[in-house]
């Protein structure tokens, strides 16, 4: 029970530091820079969003935090440490398709814990039971992928992101398929877990009404070369409402900054 | 070539083998434009000849129409007579008798009947002539023989590959025809354990339809047939030349003279034809099981 | 119910009408059986134990040769697809000699094996191998990648990445790839039999073989039916269960 | 560049090591024959014709058999996906018999047809016709409702909902029909030429039979080497402007 | 020419009466009542919303409307006449799966147009571009279909339901399942081609805010049996901001009325 008990308590949370990372991308000849020079902070226990249009290099700057692609130059430090690979202490949360669909929900969350050594099976089971029930599908444990909803899908993913009790989680438009209502749900969800099991959280999105809903800053992107253009910090009492009037009031103001970014690199681009 | 409206088109068939002797000899003379057949039959008769490689395809070409007449051995003919109940097939005369043979191999293994248990026998092909006589002659030293297994297993495979089976010692023995009994003797250094001299080798056979609408022919061809046999025995080394000539362009392969005039001895050719020497084959075919019951012979030979 | 009935009246009917064809002679014996005689010979057959025994042969070349091709071919398969060489190489001869249909093989399998086994289980693992290693190596290409990115951040590595997420991600296309050597494997080994004798055995070939050297049309269909017969229960044994799992987990078509 | 050399340089080291050990007597040319032989064949056989018809005759059989059996396959799969009663009983028959390797036609086919050219269409058109009539059933199967509401809004009726609407929707599945059934007669034909003499003309199975006969191990491989190219070609010429088109209509993967 | 014209000139707008409409499902053995004496009228050139949650009927009523399905009692009329099936005065817009995949984009157009006698064929290739070029299109006539992303999909699907030129469009989700930023253009387009060709639109969503910002007015469903409950008139000025405070004021009330319908109708279910 020991071990266990040290599965579920909670991981102090990591700052991140993203330091004049740059990458470029070479395709048949072409060369797409999809991030240049871009630094940025996230304070332990922060949730920060990341806003922008397509093809703008969100996912790869995520990619890079994760470990999972290696930067041009510059370099990402989680708690002062340089990263060079993916690990458990920083998970990603993908679009919709990156559950297994040749395990059930209980082996997808599973998946990342029978890579942790010194937990005996049993305790597995239970570390993931018990996230399943945090995002409230205790009852679907048997089921297999394709029977869920998008909505399901996605708090599987939840789980299996959370189950190995990372400090970080770094989340890629993890709402971007599915309709607006089963989103709302997710928004308290989210707010409700990160409240409750405190991590650092970036999350990647186009939806500037989710950023603003959910981050306590939101960082607005803009393409070729993806550059963090501006910052907004956004100060509203939680768990906030989507369609509250002040959200909308913040969302209108960052989507007005955008569109002028948008604009003057369309103008740039000419 | 085309043949003329006029034209009686005789569609004869025949296997690439020394016991089909009559057949390669007239053969051969067809190709060299001196038909045996062609000169008695008259001018109006064109012989288109066939080779099949076995009994049972040539009585399928007589079941689907396209073969009149066909040397075979007598069991694939009576089998088809009695398989189509009566309806399709006649022996109309004989052609040959001996020639074939249960070969063991040299090395002593085997030295009485009872060795073959357990042993492998081939045979040239399931339910022909060879095969019927060797099961039926195991059966008679009291071994139990099935289709696919039993005491002894009869192993049907084509003539040119028991060589090398027997060679390799995959088979104990063989039961088969000539030349391929001669040529076990002398290239694999077989011995002859049991010869069946009279037993009947090739008969002439006749699709049931062509003997009732072309009789006459018919009869002119077994005449014809009958004479042949006759001039084989009078002329053997002038047919063993034919002969050979026919067999290298059949099968594209030089059939040594020595190995041929040595089939030759052990063969016997005759014309004669009897039911109740039918009748016996039919008996032992019957109690190897590969043929039914109750088999009605009565309209088997036929001769026009 | 009802339509059960009609199906099952309808089946009756044909046989019936078969029957009295033969029966009264309109189609002759020796190129249809009447059904009487085809169940005639089963039952004589499976009494005799010559089908057992042939069904027995057949099937246990079949197994062999298809699980030596299966294991040699999932190997390869991930070998082509994990190295340019071999892809360039082994996977341009799968490629030609997966179009080639494996009865060729015979007479070059007798001459090096000989008529013995070895020649009837060479001819079964060509026609299973090439299938199941391309259908392999399609399936590794078809992974997305971001399973394998999902499973690094979860600290999966190499080997495991392998056997626990390309190996089942690759799946669908597998199981097909086995369905279809299956299938070649099959005929080829049908072929096999009733073109050759092999002097270890006598399969389901060639009991059909003789059934024709003999002009048993009875023995002929009725052997027809029992591979038929087999090749149904094959494919319900063997990829019904593989395709059920398929089915519910990954909620594919039937 | 350098991938192509790679790869050419492995496949000339193959054929020379291949060849030296022929040459010094490692293999013995019964067993294997060397590729220089195997290449004098092929020229000796382009020359004097044999191969050349052979593979006339071969393709003629193969094609217009083919052709037969997609053209029953098509309307009887369509029969079967709209009548119950069809599905009932054709399509049980169909799923039987697709299983039954169609060598196993040979016997009855001869005996029906005598040896002749439609005794081996008949094997063809038996490989064929059900792989193509089951996909078509299933394609059928597995249109989306949507589609045919949406045409039925723009006023398709129908015939017109038939041609234009159910039978383009279910080309991905049809075209792998045809294709499963191209693999299987192409499969039985061959098998059936090598296993039976046709008097009406000599395929490459005969060759190949031939080869076996004479113990011409060049013929062998080379008449294998021709059949290879004949799948790989057929292939390219029959199926892959289907496939580019799937590929560019639907965005299904290649 | 003078086919083409009448092609292409606005044909008036038709009124839909819905009278006393009921439908029940059998799916072994369960009975499932889909609709319960639904009435509606819909007025010429009105833009009709319904909201309501998933299986509460609204797909149902819309596919008796199109004459798709019949009703077990009660009737449709069209102008009065009433509806016995399919027709090309009133077209239906899908969920994003019905363009035909082996049909180019133009071919997709003009399926419809090739049902429509006396037309010449040059005309109908007038016609189908003409409307590509209203949904802004107009470069993609020779795409496939799986070359387009979602939102251009659904304006292709558009193109097709107007081509054969309705008086009467019938839109079932046909956003669902489109990302924010494209809706929120796709919002624009419909509404501007709305007022430029006079249709009567029935449109169904289970989105509050995308109804508001829609439709003159908003039906409220509620499910098991499906029923109106509730109907909200929208009179603000178009086109409609999708973003803007005054559509949040209308979307939280109807957003209220639908929880409180929602948990009334859960207290009768237990
Ligand atoms: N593996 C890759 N190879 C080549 N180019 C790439 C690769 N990954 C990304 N790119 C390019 O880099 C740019 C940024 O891509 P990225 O996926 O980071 O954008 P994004 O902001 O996540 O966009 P989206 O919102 O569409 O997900 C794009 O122009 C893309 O084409
Ligand atoms: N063809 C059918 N057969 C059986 N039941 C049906 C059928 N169509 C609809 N139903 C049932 O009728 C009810 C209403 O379905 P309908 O599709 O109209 O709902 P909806 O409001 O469109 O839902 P959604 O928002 O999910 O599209 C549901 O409970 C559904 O299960
Ligand atoms: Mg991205
Ligand atoms: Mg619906």
């Amino acid at each position: 029970m020991n071990e266990l008990h040290r599965e579920l308590v909670n991981v102090p949370p990591v700052k991140l530091t993203v330091e004049n990372v740059s990458k470029t991308f070479h395709v048949r000849r072409q060369t797409v820079r999809a991030l240049e020079n871009v630094s940025l902070t996230v304070q332990e226990g922060e949730f920060v969003c990341l806003v922008g249009p397509s093809g703008c290099g969100k996912t790869t700057l995520l990619n890079i935090i994760a470990g999972l692609e290696q930067p041009d130059s510059g370099r990402v430090l989680a708690d002062g440490v340089p990263v060079t690979g993916p690990g458990r202490d920083r998970m990603v949360m993908f679009q919709e398709s990156a559950l297994f669909p040749w395990l059930d929900v209980l082996g997808n969350v599973m998946f990342g814990l029978k890579l942790k050594p010194n937990l005996r099976h049993a305790e597995r089971r239970e570390v993931a039971k018990f996230y399943l029930q945090l995002v409230g599908l205790e009852k679907f444990v048997d089921a297999n992928i394709h029977e869920l909803s998008g909505g399901m899908k996605q708090r599987v993913a939840l789980a299996r992101s959370l189950a190995p009790n990372p400090s970080v989680l770094l989340m890629d438009e993890p709402f971007g398929a599915l309709d607006a209502l089963t989103r709302e749900q997710l928004y308290g969800d989210i707010q409700r877990i990160w409240e409750k099991r405190r991590k650092t959280i970036v999350f990647v999105t186009h939806n500037v009404r989710e950023a603003a809903c959910l981050g306590d800053r939101v960082m607005l992107f803009s393409p070729r070369p993806g550059r963090i253009r501006e910052e907004f910090r956004v100060e509203l009492p939680r768990p906030r409402d989507i369609n509250s009037v002040e959200l909308a009031k913040h969302t209108a103001e960052i989507t007005r900054a955008l569109k002028q970014h948008l604009s003057s690199a369309a103008e740039v681009a000419e | 070539a085309p043949v003329s409206a006029q034209k009686v088109v005789l569609r004869v068939g025949h296997f690439p083998n020394v016991t089909h002797a009559q057949a390669l000899v007239a053969h051969q003379l067809t190709r060299q434009g001196r038909g045996w057949f062609e000169s008695r039959l008259g001018a109006e008769v064109v012989i288109q000849w066939f080779v099949y490689n076995a009994g049972p395809s040539a009585m399928e070409a007589i079941f689907a129409r396209s073969l009149d007449l066909t040397y075979v051995g007598p069991n694939p003919a009576l089998n088809a007579h009695i398989k189509s109940r009566g309806e399709e097939v006649r022996v109309i005369a004989g052609a040959a008798r001996g020639g074939a043979a249960l070969v063991v191999r040299g090395d002593g293994t085997i030295r009485a009947p009872a060795d073959f248990r357990g042993r492998r026998i081939a045979t040239p092909q399931l339910g022909n002539t060879q095969d019927v006589a060797c099961r039926v002659w195991l059966a008679a030293q009291g071994f139990r023989v099935t289709q696919a297994g039993g005491d002894v297993q009869v192993v049907p495979a084509a003539n040119p590959d028991h060589l090398a089976l027997f060679q390799r010692g995959d088979i104990a023995a063989a039961w088969t025809v000539e030349t391929w009994v001669s040529m076990l003797e002398e290239q694999a250094g077989g011995k002859v354990f049991v010869e069946e001299r009279d037993a009947i080798t090739t008969v002439l056979a006749s699709s049931a339809r062509f003997l009732r609408e072309r009789r006459e022919l018919a009869r002119r061809f077994v005449m014809a047939h009958v004479e042949l046999t006759a001039w084989l025995a009078q002329n053997p080394a002038e047919a063993q030349k034919l002969m050979q000539a026919e067999l290298l362009a059949e099968t594209r392969r030089e059939m040594p003279a020595d190995l041929l005039s040595g089939a030759w001895q052990r063969l016997r050719f005759t014309t004669d034809i009897s039911r109740a020497e039918l009748e016996r084959l039919v008996a032992d075919a019957q109690r190897v099981g590969f043929l039914p019951g109750k088999a009605d012979v009565s309209r088997l030979v036929e001769v026009p | 119910m009802k339509r059960i009935a009609a199906v099952g009246g309808f089946f009756v009917v044909l046989i019936l009408v078969w029957e009295a064809l033969v029966r009264f002679g309109v189609w002759s014996p020796v190129l249809v059986p009447s059904p009487l005689s085809v169940v005639q010979y089963l039952v004589r057959a499976i009494a005799d134990g010559s089908l057992g025994q042939a069904v027995l042969v057949t099937m246990r070349r079949l197994l062999l040769g298809y699980v030596v091709g299966v294991a040699a071919g999932l190997p390869l398969g991930l070998l082509n697809a994990r190295f340019k060489f071999f892809q360039d190489t082994l996977g341009l001869i799968a490629l030609g000699l997966q179009t080639l249909p494996s009865i060729c093989w015979v007479p070059l399998a007798l001459l090096w094996f000989g008529q013995t086994e070895a020649a009837m289980l060479f001819v079964v693992i060509m026609g299973t191998l090439w299938s199941v290693l391309i259908a392999t190596d399609t399936g590794v290409r078809h992974v997305p990648p971001i399973y394998i990115r999902a499973a690094r951040t979860m600290g999966s590595r190499r080997l495991h990445t392998w056997t626990r997420v390309i190996l089942p991600a690759s799946l669908p296309f597998v199981v097909s790839g086995m369905k279809q050597g299956w299938a070649f494997a099959w005929r080829s080994l049908m072929a096999a039999e009733v073109y050759v004798t092999i002097l270890t055995g006598f399969g389901l070939g060639h009991l059909l073989h003789y059934g024709r050297e003999l002009h048993a049309m009875d023995q002929v269909v009725a052997v027809m039916l029992v591979i038929i017969a087999i090749g149904l229960l094959a494919d319900k044994a063997l990829f019904s269960p593989w395709e059920r799992f398929l089915h519910q987990r990954w909620g594919t078509a039937k």
